[in-house]
């Protein structure tokens, strides 16, 4: 009786979409070591779409699973469709999290929330920098 | 797939010859220990006897020693009961910072019951120092809790120096032998105490049975209340197969102790020095000489230690991030945080514990199976990659 | 020489599939259920199935089940945990006079700890009259605990009618089910109880293990701090190898129930009506129709039980006299003298306790066994004495 | 292990004595049914000396044990050494009883005691009646 389901252990042990993109659209970070995870968030927007979603995540295997499944969820959506991801939706998507660990597919769906807003603040005020 | 259980300190394989000595116990000789027939009479016998093996183990008198279901319960007897029998004595209680949460818990509810707790703090190896002990003992404290050796980073603390102390000034002490009876010698006469827990499945022995010992003459209230069985000092039909396991496992370990220490300690040691050459920032933690004979606790940077562990059991390896029973719980290590390790890197705590049944064949496999997997997670951290920007940077 | 055990209430002999599903967990499954790799995995595997069977013998939700290593840590768990956990709502706690002492020892802990505790008397067959609960309870009553069958007379409650009283008054209901669940139906929500213990070695389960149930949202205080193993609810390495065996013990009980009590019940109804019969001045304890299936239990007249079940077990045969946790201790048994019987008759109390092993034929045994030890040990008594020469002196 | 050694066992499976003396010198019972013991003992005095003694006890293994042990150890002494057998000198001619029994051996010193106390009072007060 595995404390993670296959669908979790196959997004940890082969996460999706590993890595920083250098001229990312938007960046989003959450969390910290302290608590024992943080993410980073990398976005690249077309059309107001996710064209490539990348993250890099410290923390446990929930942690690193989440963020893979949040990145595959959300690449190809629209802005506005990507910020709608719910934690629940991406728990759901992974058939389940243990619940200790459900606060890993919050800190997901922010990251990936965070990393939106990083881009949309930025068009805002004319500039893309970091 | 070869596969390494290096998760020694979480639970230990039960030997074979521990496992015949159960058998009869759930066989035919079913008794309950407190009946007066034939049956009963072979059940008593089998708790008599695994009480002087126990005994024998740690130096003591049978009559002192108590079964429980657990290490946990010897740890909640010992600190409620010992400091519920003291209370006309005063209401001060003092433990070590990196007590086991059945020690720290048990303290926390004698704070609830209007006692006073002190915590001893340790260094950086998660050393008590005697002197420490000395200056927090007051004229009202009932009862002294330091462990004999912490399961999480492997430290050996000072107790026949803290028990001179507390022996000075009469205060019962209690030391918590659980990670280290059976594995290094744990005599109550040489360490001077006046109170030990221990428990089976630490050494080779059966879960669900522990032990306290307690020096005869010092009171005890008991914490689960009913039949007089254990002198009445603990209710309850005796798990009499476990018992008998526990015995046995006593014997062996008492008989074997040299050899085993021999075995683990060239194992560990080569550990403890290759796999922070292999890999960059790694940190050991624990005492470097002062530590259990095949107790090897890192910490690596950067990356978590749940982590490291799911990759390694991939590999076929078992091993731990913290204590077991805390594994599954969310905050860093308070052993780490004690020992003024950061949050930040006590989220990469990560633990061989070996035993008897792991070869040098074994080391070698996790010395070349681990630094793959820090470097792939660490390919994976944030915090990584802001290090090595910085590294790149400071150039 | 024939070998008959009619100590059930005791402990019960293990039954060979149990051992089977025990055995992996002494061998190669030997893992820690708190740790995260495939030791582990196994371990909690075990674990989980036993919590799953245990549930389905008793109509509970699988997450309900708390383990213990013993009835008796059950129902202190049971009893202190619950009032300690209510005590906002009142000290006030109400149980029967003839329950175990894990039960009745706890109500008196918790007494030292201001609680005020109410004893509900029986009738002279061990009956708790619901009436007499209903009198008793108050607007800060905390909780009622009351069992379900006695193991000593063997007398069954009316727990479902007691809980309807106490479900008015919003009043959490534990019952001490340890010498009925496995041997006779123990549905919770027939019952209608909010918390339950029951204990392996009752029903050819392990010793070493019993289970706590308690309704999902009931507040519960642990009483063995540390880990977070149980829900936090219990502490301590779970005796993996014992709750499966449980979990076993369980199953099997739940499917073979209605082909046990049918092979208990005629049994057990021959020695109730023909040892009074064979041997005069024999009085049955308990309630002639509404007692546990193999449990047939008796005062005989101006003798003592203990020279009795000496005197049988010299003839191969296993009995008690009193509940085997106070067998060793000298006073007459609290159940006999809260039924009204006098300390003189309780003195002569014998326990015949059947199990699945037993046969007509073991009966047969007892029946030409019995006579002439009680015969001999009249020859002995000077109250026997006494009792013929005014017998004679009468005629 | 059982609770009772070969030595009790012997004498409380076969008991020396037991019986009642129809026409006793002396007779004492100690103890009570709701006690748990009671025992009763009987004895002949011939020049001083216990010529026989017998008893009848209600109670347990031990008590049976040590009762059969008492008479046993006063057949055949004088009046003064059979008073002065103590309860530790009839547990250790059983070879020891368990502690929660020591009481027994007491009872059994008692009972002979008040035996020959009965006897000697009722010499000194003339007439051998009861
Ligand atoms: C030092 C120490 N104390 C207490 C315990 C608790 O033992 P258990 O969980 O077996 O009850 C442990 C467990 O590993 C330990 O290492
Ligand atoms: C009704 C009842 N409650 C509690 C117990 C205590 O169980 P244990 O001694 O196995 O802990 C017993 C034992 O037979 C019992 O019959």
């Amino acid at each position: 009786m595995p404390v993670y389901n296959e669908k979790v252990m196959d997004h940890f042990m082969n996460p999706r979409n590993v890595g920083e993109i250098a001229d990312a659209d938007g960046v989003g970070e959450v969390g910290n070591p302290v608590c024992g995870d943080m993410m980073t968030f990398y976005i690249k927007v077309k059309d107001d779409r996710l064209e490539d979603v990348k993250f890099k995540t410290f923390g446990c295997g929930a942690a690193i699973a989440v963020s893979s499944m949040v990145s595959e969820m959300a690449k190809g959506k629209t802005l506005e469709e990507a910020k709608k991801i719910t934690p629940r939706a991406v728990a759901d998507q992974l058939e389940g999290l243990p619940k200790q660990k459900f606060h890993c597919s919050n800190l997901g769906a922010q990251a990936l929330k965070k990393a939106i807003n990083n881009y949309q603040s930025q068009k805002k005020t004319g500039g893309k920098k970091k | 797939m070869r596969k390494v259980y290096l998760d020694n300190a979480a639970t230990t394989p039960l030997l074979p010859e521990v496992r015949e000595a159960m058998m009869p116990y759930l066989g035919d000789v079913f008794g309950n220990p407190s009946s007066l027939h034939d049956w009963g009479d072979g059940a008593r016998e089998a708790v008599e006897t695994a009480r002087a093996q126990v005994a024998g183990l740690i130096g003591a008198k049978p009559e002192e020693i108590i079964f429980t279901g657990s290490g946990t319960e010897a740890n909640n007897l010992a600190v409620k009961g010992l400091a519920l029998a003291q209370q006309a004595k005063g209401k001060h209680v003092v433990v070590s910072a990196i007590e086991h949460f059945s020690v720290l818990h048990s303290a926390r509810t004698l704070e609830k019951w209007g006692f006073e707790i002190s915590e001893v703090a340790v260094d950086k190896y998660g050393l008590v120092d005697p002197e420490d002990v000395r200056r927090i003992l007051r004229k009202d404290t009932a009862l002294v809790s330091i462990m004999q050796a912490n399961g999480e980073v492997g430290t050996i603390e000072p107790i026949a120096e803290i028990a001179r102390i507390t022996k000075k000034r009469e205060i019962p002490f209690h030391t918590d032998a659980i990670a280290a009876a059976g594995t290094i010698p744990s005599d109550v006469g040489e360490l001077g105490v006046d109170a030990l827990s221990l428990a089976g499945n630490q050494f080779y022995g059966p879960k669900g049975v522990g032990a306290l010992w307690v020096r005869k003459g010092l009171r005890l209230m008991p914490i689960l209340d009913g039949g007089i069985q254990e002198g009445g000092r603990r209710a309850g039909t005796e798990n009499v197969a476990a018992i008998a396991g526990l015995g046995k496992a006593a014997a062996l370990a008492r008989n074997d102790a040299v050899k085993r220490v021999k075995q683990l300690t060239p194992l560990r040691d080569r550990l403890l020095k290759e796999l922070p050459a292999k890999i960059e920032r790694v940190v050991v933690t624990g005492h470097p000489q002062n530590r259990l004979p095949g107790h090897a606790s890192f910490c690596v940077e950067f990356i978590e230690g749940e982590a490291m562990l799911m990759l390694l059991n991939s590999q076929g390896i078992a091993v731990s991030s913290g204590s077991a029973c805390t594994s599954r719980a969310l905050k860093a290590s308070h052993v780490l945080i004690a020992m003024g390790i950061s949050h930040e890197l006590a989220q990469g705590s990560i633990l061989f514990t070996l035993g008897i049944d792991n070869t040098a064949q074994d080391i070698d496999y996790v010395l070349e199976t681990m630094p793959p997997i820090v470097d792939r997670l660490r390919q994976m951290s944030p915090l990584y990659s802001k290090f090595t920007k910085a590294s790149k940077g400071g150039k």
